[in-house]
């Protein structure tokens, strides 16, 4: 298991390729990238800051990575997060997920990203044209979140 | 008690601060406690940590509710909800 | 939309840059890359040779693009397959998908995988210690694509 | 009728031919007359295609049925059930 929260940029390639070394049993890398939008709700965003709680962050999503070890039949996940500021088309987080078959690399990786964005301790602060604003919670999140049950 | 303090995101600008160590009185030995002390200091602590506003509480490092213990050097953090990557 | 059938290895980080390249709307890349696995139903495999039919077989997959993105709300797909002979640890297929939101590019890539790896026409011969065979139809594989409701 | 035959994988080996280019009589206008006229080769080829046997046809590059229809220059394949990547 690995977990990174870090203001860097990441290599997607390098790190499925680092994920998947000397494991000759995995069958299906399922993964995923978040990317920094130019709209979000219909407004036309130029810059974000993410900050998390040090700390905590990484704990939390290294309870998720686990509880995802529990659910699925997986050997191993990636996560990656980025905090500070980030523009348009920058990446945002990855999650990758080797196993020996796709069903449950595939449903690893969507809970993993289901919980990043609902319950990890992240918040987002958009610049807009007319100024800063904090994001709210999202409902339509907390419905994906809430479809494992938990 | 002594606990640290800490506020992120809209919470730490409204405050003006990402954390400060307290000294509680005696009396003040759980979440609830906590917030209606802080309540107690008036003008925006009042507001934004009213009954019925949007934030959350964790206690070293986990999400606690109202009636979570504090303990002597308690990491305590209050946040808004979280809003993902 | 993009379809390659070739015997050449991919880079994944570069496909998908190349797929992210310029559509700034782009929120979510949902990806997935198949393996070969040293173990097939608990047989251990040194080589692997895979088939296609030449022409039916982009065309099949080119169709399974244009149905995902009828189903999904998804900006784009790619899908990168490999023939002729294959080791473990050689990367098989890959599949991008990008859209705004990440439920449609989970659910848009994991049905592109489910139908190449039960309609495409592909086949399979496995070099076994004792010799080689054609790899038959596996009914797991069926059932995953029978979850779609086509 | 002039039909270009392609065979795949297991049925390449078996037929020991990737490929051929047929004449058929008038009489043989759909799949299932072409696979009879296959079968009457005898030894693999009545084998291979008996009915009960797992394989499938494509004509013109679209899986076909028992009665899907025959052209001048179509090309017909047959191969095993597909296994995947």
């Amino acid at each position: 298991m690995s977990v990174r929260v870090q203001t860097g940029d990441f290599d997607v390639g390098a790190e499925i390729a680092r994920l998947r070394q000397a494991n000759p049993r995995i069958g299906a890398v399922a993964s995923f990238v978040g990317v920094v939008r130019d709209l979000n709700e219909g407004r036309s965003v130029a810059v974000m800051e993410l900050e998390c709680y040090p700390g905590m962050t990484e704990r939390s999503i290294e309870k998720i990575v686990a509880e995802a070890k529990s659910r699925w039949d997986i050997f191993d996940a990636l996560v990656v997060h980025r905090i500070g500021t980030l523009r348009p088309a920058d990446q945002i987080v990855l999650v990758v997920v080797t196993s020996a078959h796709r069903g449950d690399a595939f449903a690893a990786c969507e809970f993993l990203m289901d919980y990043l964005k609902t319950r990890a301790p992240f918040w987002k602060k958009e610049h807009l044209p007319e100024g800063t604003r904090w994001v709210d919670a999202r409902s339509s999140d907390d419905a994906a979140a809430a479809r494992w049950g938990s | 008690m002594k606990v640290k303090l800490l506020y992120f995101a809209r919470l730490r600008e409204v405050f003006q601060r990402s954390g400060e160590d307290v000294i509680l009185p005696e009396a003040v030995a759980d979440v609830s406690a906590l917030l209606a002390w802080l309540r107690a200091r008036g003008g925006t602590w009042s507001a934004e940590l009213a009954p019925g506003r949007a934030f959350r509480v964790a206690v070293d490092q986990e999400m606690a509710d109202p009636r979570t213990a504090l303990h002597e050097d308690a990491e305590v953090a209050i946040f808004p909800p979280v809003t993902g990557g």
